[in-house]
């Protein structure tokens, strides 16, 4: 099987996976009383109205008077039309909610994801290479705090510190300031550092102890043995095959910290991103909103691990299309 | 040299133990039986003939109710004791052997005796220790050693010296914003984080065990398929529809276990196939296969005490994910505010940060040393039980 | 066989690893050499220290936890005492190393023609065509069928006797003069086992090289040696001519290796016993607690001084030292040896196909 | 509408009639009316009944303030509780300091609090105490989300209605809402004891709202299915025919001391506001109408500079303001659009938009300013753009609109271009009070494409409409940004109509005087309060454990403003109320007048709002001029 059948083959699964969580989504937001319904109702009773007949009619308006077959084909339909519908609690159409909010969350995720990405390899491999020194122990002990510690906690405690006690970071995130300028800077610093002291653990130990392996096999003194430099060892011959089974976590782990930590650090520090806007419309009982951020998220961890089987098969040359 | 009887140290010894277990009713599950029963039966107890709100031990006078979730908890400590403890026992040569490996690695025994702490504390500190009780007139003491301000606390419990009011020993960790002694709420944080840790994982294990297992030997189209499954398990939003779940249908402590562990077992299922398919390819598996065994007691006999050691490895390694994810949701202000769990008291005690950082930081530090040294038990296991990678580059 | 300047010698090598429960000593004082075009075998059980004996000498151990003291003189430069970057000039280029395991001792992440040419451009100022040029020349004559379409495979689609041809290409490829070859051929299948024999005896001739063999098969010892070492618990037992030794093995040691052969009436037994440990060593001669033959003298001092017993052929043991009777020794000694020796002698084929 | 420049409170909730069109519950605190003279609250609470032993000759005064005093304690909770096990036709009773149900088990029941809400739980936490200590009840404490309870406890979407014989007359429940969905047999989804969740408004400016609450069994809100035992129809009718103000305190004397005497809700305390403000800033006062002349408060000199800038906790739904329900987004739509009309630091009227004057309470004159401008293409603001507004918009079924129960029943007409005419139903001398007749300017001609197609859904995503785009002179500053998750950001609008008026402080003519504003959604406490005292915020709400160390600040001033929101315990006397026993003790009026004995209104105060608030007794602060006993 080539490539291309494969590549295919993933994609195709990846459509019918994120099909099958959002149609999960839907039942269980169908299974929830809709706020909207006793919205009306009430507003039907203050106005001396019939309470009842006004939910009957907001059922209607909403087409939730339809069997449910037919609510969830209008609705997958929507979903890959991308019409996701008008959110209430935010008065904005779903869609420019979502992208309102990736556009600070990407203000914090992307060098996040970068700064993880490479330092965690990195310092594993050096960690791995400088095995039980000092540098070791520190490496790893950096590695287990910012991997014990909950994202929340030290980012209000870091907030009091140089938020409020040394003023050095402005407390309230400022959205008025340019992407690119050292006030964002400031104030994105300090939400990246926990979160990648948050995700770079991982990372970095699962570098560590696979290059470790690594860094002992044979082929190491191959290397060796021809005259590779330790520099150009690690960087080839180390790095390169750690890669392999650092690919099948990293985007799993990623994504995890990207839902769970971010919305944290989101409402730690007051940036307007996804995982709030994910959060509110929860709390809001915001019915488009919630479905409208759930898509994006499934679509994301899709496309994730669609990347990840991907990565995972191009960089291990072991693997051939058919076996996955 | 070394690293090869190790290895086979690992192996027969978890086979004997099989053995037994395989022909006739092992001590192990004659005493799981034995202590179970009466479990269920005070259960039964329990759900049939006590009122909702009576307390579970009236009968003998005792004021301390047990709820589901106790129930449960008892039973996966039954469970850990007869089939984790009682063959660590049986079997000196191997404990001994686990030990010395174990012991090399200073800070994983130094977690070891913090998570004992824990244990311990989680276990025993309710039954001898009374609930916290909401004081308003004591609240915001300082911790002992320590002082603040004496128009913190409302009123000092310690003595106020030039405008400083002193902690005291009766409340060690000092005291909440309702006047409740911080000590006392992370001693029953303890038991939560107990429960949360050895509930969900034995849920996890019981179905990534039995999936994993099942999906190996059954091969063919039907381990595509429940492998396609675990996929779309994994590939769930998890937090997400936590968030989702708890909030339309509200969180109790229980919801929250149960949802965990439901997306929770993807992983140990996809790892246990893995292992079962490449122990099965083993030659003793096949003897074993030639010479009549079901495929039941091969995965009951060889599978799983083969895949044992690096299943609770991997299941050490879940559960910080699992407190993390409880005190996340208790910070979201989620989770159930009843349940006295660390997360709670730290989000409670957030906003007083400031003038009041103890309430935050003692459940905030227990809770990161707790995660720490389950993770550095989960590296010292790791080690331990896969010396391979140590013993070669002595 | 032997010049005045040989293309390797070893004097006084020792090799120590620090470890948490003290010092090994794994290599102690071991004296070799190797000259242009020769064969030398290391024999020896598992764990007498051979492998590390010849990874010692271009520092390819780990240091630390290795320390390696001694000469090491290759070509009249002490590689000891060489800086790390010029080291790395000889390695691959001048020495080359084939190792026992060729499926680990491959990246499995790269083509074998990006490992074969690594060291030529590492080393040489070659262009990546150039390179790929000889790479797949190489290829082709360690047997590669099909070599330049070869070039671009990864090692899992090559067999495990195919590996080890791209590993003597790899190792060929510098154009070294002394190849360490680390039992090249455990690993593999006989008649696989045979085909490489060969092939490293062909190249051998066609590169001039001097080849250090590393073997625990005695059999593969009377293939190919010219002089063999015999290591056992990391010194030199007995060192010399391959016929002589076969013939006239002087040591204890060597003469119980010998009798594990078939040929020489082995009941399969093996020598009773274990290595001793590392960390803490006999006193006196190593194989003192497992000789039938040692006395008091054995258990005490030193390891003895060698002893050069016939026309180059040195062995360590107190019987032929000074006050020592070699006739203990021998006369038993040399029973199955005098009887088969011919056998031992003669042996182009050895015990390959058993 | 409203007037209160701080965000809503961290405590419990509270529930206005304007949220009640959201439904939600969430928003925290909605203002009402302004409030004539809150001065004369002298007395000191103590007066009590006589015979206070307990025992059984415990006599309750007319007004009786249960939970200090004589009407605190374990006796006079017994003796209450007592008489109620007498009154119930179940065999309740005390088993020494345990109170148990007929089958002799002690009687358990909970309490729900808000989640994650600090004061909530600690409240819950020392009721649960009480009750104990006091009562030998069992409580269990249980947390649940706002909008949860609403929905699942509070609320019924369907609401059944009936009848049911309430003091002997046959009650139908004709309208029944979703907050009083029917007879105490109809009940919400989930079945609860008590509730701290919701606090209510008490309507201290103008009581008569309160008969939304206790206007009989069948009021239009009654989540917890109170029957009055005394005659609060008649009452109310009797309060709604005064003509002067002195009347209607004396028509509300009996109905006050009645709740006080049922207690329908068990009445706990008033906690104020805490604000702290930026020290440099002039003009905030400790008067419920706080913030009223924003346009002349300035910071350090008086000259237009600088930056007003406030951090709130929740975050906008709408700014749309035919549609906004919510406090907060209230206070956003305030700084770009003036309200009709609000109430100056003596809580007197105060015209914006519009001067309002009646002869009898009954026929109501609207003059509106004649320097008002749309922003173009609108125009001036004329009588026609307010008419068709009420008509058109309020008025109409389809629209559902935020002030459509305000206009219910009126009759308005143009009598000019600037002048329109508003005839009540009834009088109402307290109309401006009610804040119903206010109005935000909408112009016709932004809303008429909708009204003619009826399209609800048009009109509330209207993006002129969402971003106050139309506001003109309208407002102090311009909408210059509404980021949904971050908050508001706005300029000084150079051409505000009020500086071309002639009443108000004298500042006015210059206001605002602020070159910029913001308001930020800041989620967390800590950050919302560490801004403030970084000067990154020039106000913010205080809780009271933090007064003490905010007010020996320097960086901070802190001001305490009183509010007519109470805490309040509601207790289920609904059929799914009470799950203890069989029958309800919570509907019987002794039981709860136990409850509320054994609760200490005094100690709650002091260790939850470290004294920062003051009991309650009945269904009005003590500074309202409604209040019982007044201090002659």
């Amino acid at each position: 099987m080539g490539f291309g059948r494969y590549l295919s083959a993933r994609v195709l699964w990846a459509g019918v996976v994120s099909l099958i969580i959002v149609t999960v989504t839907f039942l269980m937001l169908a299974a929830a009383p809709n706020p909207a319904v006793r919205q009306a109702a009430t507003q039907a009773a203050l106005q001396g109205g019939d309470p009842a007949a006004a939910a009957e009619r907001a059922r209607e308006l909403r087409g939730l008077n339809e069997p449910l077959h037919v609510r969830y084909f209008d609705f997958i339909q929507s979903v890959y039309t991308l019409d996701w519908g008008w959110s209430v609690s935010r008065s904005q159409p779903v869609m420019e909610a979502v992208t309102q909010a990736l556009y600070y969350t990407a203000q914090y995720s992307i060098p996040w994801t970068i700064l993880t990405i490479i330092l965690g390899p990195l310092v594993g491999v050096y960690s791995a290479a400088n095995m039980y020194s000092w540098k070791d122990h520190a490496a790893t002990g950096f590695a287990f705090f910012g991997y014990a510690i909950p994202n929340f906690f030290f980012g209000i405690i870091l907030l009091l510190v140089f938020g409020v006690w040394l003023e050095w970071i402005p407390i309230t995130y400022n959205t008025g300031v340019p992407v690119f300028s050292v006030e964002n800077a400031i104030q994105l610093a300090i939400p990246v550092f926990v979160l990648v002291t948050g995700s770079i653990g991982a990372v970095m130990r699962v570098s560590r102890n696979e290059s470790a392996e690594f860094q002992n096999a044979d082929f190491m003194k191959t290397a060796k043995a021809k005259g590779v430099s330790p520099l150009r060892a690690y960087a080839y011959h180390v790095m390169r095959p750690t890669l392999v089974p650092l690919s099948t976590t990293l985007v799993g782990q990623l994504l995890a910290l990207f839902l769970g930590a971010s919305l944290l650090v989101e409402v730690v520090f007051a940036i307007p991103g996804l995982g709030r806007l994910t959060y509110e419309a929860l709390i809001a009982q915001d019915t488009n909103l919630v479905l409208g951020t759930t898509l994006f998220f499934t679509f994301v961890a899709v496309i994730g691990n669609l990347i990840e089987d991907l990565v995972f098969t191009v960089l291990d040359p072991r693997i051939s299309y058919d076996d996955r | 040299m070394a690293t090869e009887e190790s290895e086979r140290f690992d192996q027969v010894d978890w086979n004997d133990l099989s053995r037994s277990g395989r022909f006739d009713l092992s001590i192990n599950s004659l005493g799981m039986l034995l202590t179970t029963l009466p479990l269920a039966l005070l259960g039964v107890y329990d759900w049939q003939f006590t009122g909702r709100r009576t307390p579970t031990f009236e009968f003998i006078g005792l004021d301390r109710g047990l709820e589901t979730i106790d129930f449960f908890f008892i039973f996966t400590l039954l469970l850990a004791f007869w089939y984790l403890v009682v063959p660590l026992y049986q079997n000196p040569r191997m404990t001994r052997y686990y030990w010395k490996e174990f012991k090399r690695n200073r800070p994983a025994v130094v977690s070891l005796g913090w998570l004992a702490i824990v244990f311990v504390g989680g276990l025993f500190g309710p039954l001898i220790m009374d609930p916290p009780q909401q004081e308003l007139l004591i609240a915001y003491q300082p911790p002992v050693f320590t002082s603040v301000v004496d128009t913190t606390p409302a009123t000092c419990v310690g003595e106020v010296v030039s405008g400083q009011c002193q902690g005291t020993w009766q409340h060690p960790l000092g005291t909440t914003q309702g006047g409740k002694d911080v000590f006392t709420m992370i001693v029953y944080g303890m038991t939560i984080s107990m429960q949360i840790a050895f509930i969900t994982t034995t849920i996890v294990a019981v179905i990534g065990v039995t999936f994993g297992t099942l999906s190996a030997y059954a091969g063919g189209w039907v381990d595509e398929v429940m492998m396609r499954f675990v996929d779309i398990i994994l590939s769930f939003p998890t937090f997400l529809m936590f968030l989702l779940i708890l909030y339309i249908y509200g969180g109790g402590l229980g919801m929250f276990i149960v949802v965990f562990s439901l997306f929770a077992w993807g992983g140990m299922a996809r790892y246990v196939r893995s292992k079962s398919l490449s122990i099965s390819e083993e030659e003793f598996i096949k003897a074993s296969r030639i010479s009549g065994a079901s495929t039941y007691q091969v995965i009951r006999g060889h599978v799983v005490p083969n895949a044992a050691s690096s299943i609770i490895t991997n299941l050490t390694l879940l559960i910080p994910g699992f407190l993390l994810f409880e005190a996340q949701l208790a910070f979201l202000g989620i989770g159930d505010s009843a349940v006295p769990s660390w997360g709670q008291l730290i989000s409670a005690g957030r906003s007083d940060l400031s003038f009041a950082p103890w309430i935050v930081l003692a459940p905030g530090i227990v809770l990161f040393l707790t995660i720490l040294a389950f993770n550095f038990l989960g590296d010292a296991l790791l080690d331990a039980l896969n010396p391979e990678a140590e013993a070669e580059n002595a | 066989m032997a010049d005045d300047q040989s293309l390797l010698e070893v004097e006084d090598l020792t090799t120590t690893f620090s470890t948490d429960n003290g010092t090994l000593t794994a290599v102690d004082g071991v004296d070799f050499s190797v000259d242009t075009g020769e064969t030398v075998c290391i024999v020896g059980e598992s764990g007498s220290g051979k492998t590390v004996a010849t990874e010692s000498v271009t520092k390819i151990i780990k240091t630390p936890p290795g320390q390696i003291e001694g000469t090491v003189r290759y070509k009249g430069r002490d590689l000891l005492s060489l800086p790390e970057s010029e080291l790395r000039q000889v390695r691959g280029n001048e020495i080359a190393h084939i190792f026992q395991n060729p499926q680990e001792a491959m990246n499995h992440c790269y083509t074998v023609g990006w490992q074969i040419t690594e060291a030529l451009q590492i080393h040489q100022d070659v262009s990546d065509d150039e390179a790929r040029a000889k790479a797949v020349d190489l290829l082709d004559r360690v047997g590669i069928a099909n070599a330049s379409a070869r070039f671009d495979d990864y090692p899992h689609e090559f067999s495990g006797g195919q590996k080890q041809r791209v590993m003597i290409a790899m190792a060929l490829v510098g154009d070294p003069d002394l190849l360490i070859a680390d039992e090249p051929t455990t690993a593999l299948d006989v008649t696989v086992q045979a085909q490489i024999l060969r092939l490293l005896d062909d190249l051998q001739d066609e590169f001039d090289m001097g080849i250090l063999f590393v073997t625990h098969d005695l059999g593969v010892v009377a293939e190919i040696a010219d002089r063999i070492v015999v290591m056992y618990a990391g010194k030199v037992m007995e060192r010399g001519d391959v016929l002589d030794i076969f013939d006239h093995p002087g040591h204890p040691y060597t003469q119980q290796l010998l009798e594990c052969l078939p040929e020489f009436g082995a009941t399969g037994g093996g020598i009773p016993g274990t290595l001793p440990d590392p960390h803490d060593p006999p006193d006196g001669c190593r194989f003192a607690p497992r000789c039938e033959y040692a006395e008091e003298a054995c258990r005490t001092g030193e390891q003895p001084a060698e002893i050069e017993v016939a026309l180059d052929q040195h062995v360590s043991c107190v019987h032929y030292g000074p006050g020592g009777n070699p006739s203990i020794v021998r006369s038993e000694g040399l029973g199955p040896g005098d009887e088969s020796g011919s056998v031992g002698g003669d042996s182009e084929v050895g015990p390959a196909d058993d | 509408m409203s007037r209160r420049d701080i965000e809503d409170r961290d405590d419990s909730r509270h529930v206005d009639r304007r949220q009640w069109l959201s439904a939600l519950g969430l928003a925290g605190a909605v203002t009402l009316a302004g409030c004539s003279g809150n001065g004369g609250d002298g007395g000191d609470g103590s007066d009590g009944g006589d015979g206070s032993d307990g025992g059984e000759s415990l006599t309750l005064p007319d007004f009786p303030e249960f939970g200090v005093d004589d009407l605190y304690g374990r006796d006079v909770a017994h003796t209450l509780a007592e008489r109620a096990f007498e009154e119930s036709e179940y065999d309740y009773s005390f088993d020494g300091d345990t109170m148990v149900n007929p089958d002799g088990d002690q009687v358990e029941i909970n309490i729900y609090h808000s989640a994650g809400q600090e004061t909530s739980q600690l409240t819950a936490d020392f009721i649960a105490q009480e009750l104990g200590q006091n009562l030998g009840i069992s409580v269990t404490v249980e947390a649940i989300d706002g909008t949860r309870f609403n929905n699942e406890y509070w609320t019924q979407p369907e609401p059944e209605g009936g009848t049911d014989t309430v003091n002997g007359e046959e009650v139908t429940w004709e309208n029944p809402t979703p907050q009083n969905p029917g007879p105490r047999s109809v009940t919400s989804n989930e079945s609860w004891d008590m509730s701290i969740v919701f606090g209510l408004n008490t309507y201290p400016l103008n009581p008569l709202t309160n008969s939304v609450f206790f206007d009989g069994a069948n009021p239009f809100y009654n989540p917890v299915g109170y029957y009055p035992q005394f005659d609060a129809q008649e009452l109310f009718s009797q309060a709604r025919q005064a003509t002067s103000t002195d009347e209607l305190r004396e028509a509300f004397v009996e109905i006050f001391e009645n709740l006080a005497y049922e207690q329908p809700y068990i009445t706990l305390l008033f906690s104020d506001d805490i604000v702290g403000y930026n020290p440099d800033l002039e003009g905030p006062i400790e008067n419920f109408s706080n913030g009223w002349d924003l346009p002349a408060w300035y910071e350090g000199e008086s000259n237009v500079s600088g930056s007003y800038d406030t951090v709130t906790s929740a975050r906008f739904t709408t700014l749309n303001p035919l549609f906004n329900t919510e406090n907060g987004a209230g206070e956003a739509i305030e700084r770009a659009l003036d309200p009709a009309y609000t109430f100056d630091e003596e809580q007197e009227y105060f015209p914006l938009l519009y001067d309002m004057s009646t002869e009898d309470g009954e026929v109501w004159t609207f003059d509106i300013r004649e320097n008002l401008q749309f922003s173009e293409p609108y125009g001036q603001v004329t009588a026609e753009d307010f008419i068709y507004l009420v008509q058109e918009l309020h008025q109409a079924d389809w629209a559902p609109t935020a002030a459509s129960s305000s206009w219910d029943g009126v009759t308005v007409e143009q009598t000019g271009e600037f002048q329109f005419q508003a005839t009540l139903e009834s009088s109402n001398i307290l109309w401006p009070k009610t804040y119903d007749p206010t109005l935000y300017p909408i112009p016709k001609d932004l809303v008429q494409p909708y009204v003619e197609e009826e399209d609800v859904e048009g009109l509330q995503q209207d993006e002129e409409l969402l971003e106050l785009q139309f506001a003109g002179n309208l407002g102090p500053f311009e909408l210059t940004e509404w980021n949904r998750g971050s908050g508001t950001e706005y300029v000084r609008n150079d051409e505000y109509y009020l500086r071309d008026i002639d009443e108000g402080p004298d500042l006015f003519s210059e206001g605002p005087l602020f070159e910029e504003a913001s308001i930020s959604v800041v989620q967390e406490q800590a950050s919302r309060l560490g801004a403030l005292e970084t000067g990154e915020a020039d106000s913010a709400a205080i809780p009271p454990e933090q007064y003490e160390s905010y007010n020996q600040n320097d960086n901070v001033t802190v001001r305490q403003v009183p509010t007519p929101y109470n805490t309040i315990l509601s207790v289920n006397q609904r059929a799914n109320g009470w799950n203890a026993g069989p029958g309800n003790l919570f509907q019987l009026v002794p039981f709860r007048q136990a409850l509320a004995a054994a609760i200490s209104k005094q100690d709650l105060i002091d260790g939850v709002y470290r004294g920062l608030a003051s009991p309650h007794f009945t269904w009005q602060p003590r500074w309202s001029e409604f209040y019982p006993v007044s201090d002659e």
